[in-house]
């Protein structure tokens, strides 16, 4: 991250990813593009807004409902040496086109044997907002258990920006995933990477970052529960409990090096994780941690997140099952005492 | 409709429905300014005249499958105003207990049903229709769907399988001009939707949605074929006056559209001038209409706002209707 | 289990399938199987036949190739009170209609608070068979993840008929994987769960089975890998370990109370599993069962399986990424030298 | 065909194509016997004439995405025997090098690929269509798909947007009366599939697939379209000669169906016959042409046995073009 003295620029995080994506488009012609109202709209989060003037209605095409039809042309365009960006507007739309993402996208690189790379963003926003359990997920731990995908999700708008553009120039497929709690907020709100800068510059795709140092717990998330994590953390200083924050960043790849790093000072881990705790994130954390460093390397292991739960529509419900600040405290002093 | 203008009492009930139906979506828009909803609320603003129409035909024990776009569907299916508009607020006594919410309305016994996805509607309508079937009753199935929804692969699969299997299903399209910021003509590769009824065997049928009496009787000879002889389609137009969902900035219609839209083309302000016009009804009578729906729709709105949203005690129940719990990650462990 | 004296019948475990199915549909009218080419040719591997001249076409009905369609009816089905078993002819193809799954059939429940329920079973198989990429596929951690599904997979005759019986008689949406390798072998050839009775039974959807008591090191694994595993066992008590195998029979939920019992015993827990061992179901029961006993309860953990790799199409490649026999005792081996 | 027998040439490489194609087939199934194939083999035999046809009209920059039953497009598309066959049987001089089997085969320069889901080549062709568009080139994006996979949403999202789009595509449905056991008849709700492409506003022609010389006509009638204006569909009939898969047990069909059309409609014993009869070519030619198509594919055959399986040391590559790798579950972890 690249916090620097100057003061933030008064963009919101969705105009970050926007500017990313312009600047990777003026560098490459082959990048496209595709999906429901990201053209004349702009993208119902603004995160491609501006495109279709720059690049014209061929490079950013609106399509209609039909994400089976526009994912799986991805791998058409891919073979003919485009790039194709295409959005799947909430990632809880992720199950009438899953099909093109996991069968084709991600496996014709190994399914022919090295010789036909896929080089496509699979662009989607996730995160609870109030709008309940069929447009709230996360479901990075969906796609990290698929084999042939790099999945992200940024944190802040200095990522924002430069991850996108980094998911642009991979050859790999990555399926990037905003957060839908974050696109409207402005950089100058940001306690950590809020500056952002006009030129284009990447944010390598494979590297978590440690954007609180502590001493006592490694507290390991992403996305939008970063900044939450953080105000905990603060917070959590009262309790006696030094917390060390990662922003994950990546879930595919994990980097370990950081991780490692950490734990071999804390100890102790703790993930926290908006999307469902079973069969993801957390498991795989653990696990690949205990795997890695050796069962006798933490004192402590926990997760927080969502335990299992479609996500309610009242509000009274949803706070129960999200992670927010006061949860993820209550979670770090558990932790805390547990040590 | 000078010919159907016969019966006072049915234009009485129109006018009323449809004038309840925007005082509806009227009192949802109080509860977004109230933060009471959240999410993203989508109404039916302007499309008043094909739930009205769809209400005269559909049978309690009919079923019908609608989207994200919902709430005059459910008043067509005549879900109880109260345990509506509670849901579509998050509340305690809403039909779902405040855990769906407005994208996400279930009522078992009337056999309705919402979703958030678009296109998903559609295979649900084929699982009733086929029920009627093979339980051998003479129940339609009605899926009320969108402009944009016809892209989906999910409303062709289903327009073919009730097709093969000639299931009593009738699609009706609300074509609004709009999904979200696509225009209709930029999606669609027939000039109508209704023509695209013949690459499944079954009529189609485009009807000036802002009328209710021709889109009444367009309904009408689906369902008579539905339960003849398998699917029909309805496309019936009509306008989106609002954003697509409440917030929408809805920068990418002129302003010109919207305006003319909006002044020519409300289903509730033509019907009003006709039947006064035509002396069908009276000013006074009208007036006494508005304002009976209006007090009607007062007062559930006041009654659920003074309810409470779940105690938060009950976000883990329901995941599975055996009771089973699995809450994963309860606690940390320790070495 | 139930293993008596008698001589097994001679049925393969689709025979079992079926013939669970059958007295299911006798026993509750409203029991309908939907899917390809389950009526007529009775499933491509045999697994729905004879249904369709028991119950006729209505309630055993053939699809055109069309699983958004024929799964979301499901829905509409249930509310309707029947109780339908969609068959997903192979869980790879889930991609196309998962929509209904998780954001639908899963989630009523909980969405119409309780209201609504779905009484469905999810029936595809799974499993390498020398299919490549796009049919090998498990999948059991990807449905995991997304909650509101009961996730089983059987692993030998007698299971198979009582488990399908048992989803069928489920209030809650079942997803059942069979495996491919398993579907055609001989009830006689299994070295546990060979006897299929004629009558009517349930096996509980929520209980694992010991199915070889040992004392050093718990081995868990479910359905194609059973078998492999309890060769590996018998073959590895040359190499000094003496392996508990645990069939789970289900992920979703996860029997903590056989697993605990056994880990009491062992101290070890070894995961194997076909699936892509990623965000999956390695992570959770080493995760699950550090949170429940305690990170001092375990010496060592480690897991074998599909390390994250598309299923490649030539049986040299093939042998390297799917557990088999082999590299199964070869992990209980490095599991005995680490302990 | 009288009036277009005029070119002995063009007759004698259709003749020897075909059989070529037919001999192929029979190859794989020798791989199946052998055990060198393993999962579900699909072949065409049987359906040869429209592959033949196919060739004719295929360019070098042009795009192909065909399905499980693939290997004749394959073929027509001049992917080299060689590598074909080495890739059907798993051999490390495979098109993919044994990764990806006889259902995923890939070749980007040809850009032809193949899928193992139906319905899922149409939105690849779909990509390739919008490609040549917006790189300005002249070229079609052809994918052929059977009768069973009309009925998936991916070919309604498909033909509707290449309608909107104004894209050269160019669907060819090989109608071979079955899906695996479900017969056409039961799956479709229209009589002809062709007759759907009007709900895309596009041409649809049902063309008998045995005939090489009128499917040939149709396909070029739907690349003209195609180039001038937007998508197009042909349906050639045909029949499944073989079970669905090797080793189906293919009991849902009756023998009488069975033999009637091997018997009736094999597309190589018609041409022949034709040929003989019609004095194009005469028995001494046909047989030459057998002879020769017969060694050519008895070559590639011979040397892929002697080829090996991919060494096991290269499971692991391959899985992210970047050469990332991110095995999970390496190793035990003890306290
Ligand atoms: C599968 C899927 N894709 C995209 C969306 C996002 N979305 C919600 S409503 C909508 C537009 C729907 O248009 P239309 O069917 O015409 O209905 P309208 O909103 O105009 O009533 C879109 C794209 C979704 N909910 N589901
Ligand atoms: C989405 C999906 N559903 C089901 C299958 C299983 N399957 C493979 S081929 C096939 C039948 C295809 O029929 P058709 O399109 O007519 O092609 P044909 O086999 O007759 O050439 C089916 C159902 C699949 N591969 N993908
Ligand atoms: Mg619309
Ligand atoms: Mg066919």
């Amino acid at each position: 991250m690249t916090d620097t003295a100057v003061a933030p620029r008064n963009i919101n995080i969705s105009q970050a990813v926007a500017e990313g994506l312009r600047l990777a488009m003026e560098d490459d012609d082959r990048v496209l593009v595709i999906g429901e109202d990201v053209a004349t709209q702009g993208g119902v989060f603004g995160s491609t807004r501006g495109l279709l003037k720059a690049f014209g209605p061929q490079r950013v095409l609106d399509t209609p409902i039909s994400e089976m039809a526009f994912t799986g042309m991805a791998v058409g365009l891919a073979m003919e040496g485009y790039r194709p960006v295409i959005e799947i507007m909430f990632v809880d739309f992720i199950g009438v086109c899953l099909e093109q993402v996991y069968n084709a996208i991600a496996k014709i690189p190994y399914m022919s044997g090295g010789r036909v790379d896929m080089p496509v963003v699979i662009k989607t926003a996730g995160g609870s907002i109030g709008a309940a359990a069929q447009h709230s997920q996360t479901l990075w731990g969906l796609f990290g258990h698929l084999p042939g995908l790099r999945v992200v999700a940024p944190s802040n708008p200095y990522d924002s920006k430069g991850m996108i553009a980094a998911a642009v120039a991979s050859n790999d497929p990555v399926v990037f995933i905003e957060h839908k709690g974050l696109l409207l907020e402005r950089a100058q709100d940001f306690e950590f990477g809020a500056n952002v800068p006009r030129e284009a510059y990447d944010v390598p795709l494979d590297k978590a970052a440690v954007v609180r140092p502590g001493s006592d717990l490694t507290l390991v998330t992403l996305s939008g529960s970063v900044r939450h994590a953080l105000t905990a953390a603060d917070a959590a200083i009262l309790s006696g409990v030094d917390v060390e924050v990662i922003d994950l960043r990546s879930i595919v790849p994990i980097d370990w090096d950081t991780i490692g790093a950490s734990i071999a000072k804390t100890r102790s881990l703790l993930v926290v994780d908006e999307d469902y705790l079973g069969y993801g994130l957390s498991g795989e954390l653990i696990t690949g941690a205990i795997e890695r460093f050796g069962l006798g390397s933490l004192d402590y292991v926990g997760r927080h997140g969502n335990p299992g739960v479609p996500v309610p529509a009242a509000l009274s419900l949803e706070r129960q099952i999200v992670p927010g600040t006061e949860s993820i405290l209550n979670a770090i002093v558990r932790a805390g005492a547990a040590r | 409709m000078s010919d159907t203008l016969t019966d006072a009492q049915l234009w009485r009930d129109r006018y009323r429905l449809m004038v309840l139906m925007r005082r509806f979506e009227e009192a949802c828009l109080t509860g977004v300014a109230s933060k009471e909803i959240h999410g993203e609320l989508h109404t039916a603003i302007g499309q008043e005249a094909i739930a009205a129409a769809l209400a005269e035909h559909i049978r309690d024990g009919d079923s019908l499958a609608s989207t994200h776009r919902n709430h005059l569907h459910a008043i067509a299916k005549r879900i109880p105003l109260h345990p509506l508009m509670a849901e579509i607020f998050e509340k305690e006594t809403g039909l779902c207990g405040g855990f769906g919410g407005h994208m996400h309305l279930f009522d078992r016994e009337r056999r309705f049903s919402t979703t958030g996805i678009v296109g998903a509607s559609l295979p649900v309508a084929l699982g009733h229709a086929y029920a009627a079937k093979i339980s051998g009753r003479d129940s339609v199935a009605f899926a009320v769907i969108g402009d944009g929804s016809v892209n989906t692969g999910g409303f062709h699969e289903t327009m073919n399988m009730a097709s093969v299997l000639g299931l009593a299903l009738v699609v009706i399209i609300e074509n609004n001009e709009w999904a979200i910021s696509v225009p209709f003509s930029a999606a669609s590769s027939t000039p109508t939707l209704a023509e695209r009824a013949s690459a499944y065997s079954a009529p189609g049928e485009r009807v000036d949605g802002l009328d209710v009496d021709a889109t009444s009787a367009a309904i009408g000879r689906a369902v008579a074929h539905a339960r003849s002889t398998g699917p029909a389609i309805v496309e019936a137009m009509c306008y989106r006056f609002r954003g697509h969902y409440e917030g929408d900035l809805d920068l990418y219609r002129s302003q010109t559209e919207k305006t003319d839209r909006t002044t020519t083309k409300d289903p509730v302000v033509l019907l009003r001038a006709q039947l006064r016009d035509s002396g069908m009804l009276d000013e006074a009578t009208l007036g006494e209409l508005e304002a009976e729906a209006s007090a009607e729709i007062d007062a559930v709105l006041a009654a659920v706002r003074a309810e409470s949203q779940p105690d938060r005690s009950l976000a883990h129940d329901h995941v599975f209707a055996s009771g089973l719990t699995v809450d994963f990650g309860t606690k940390g462990a320790v070495a």
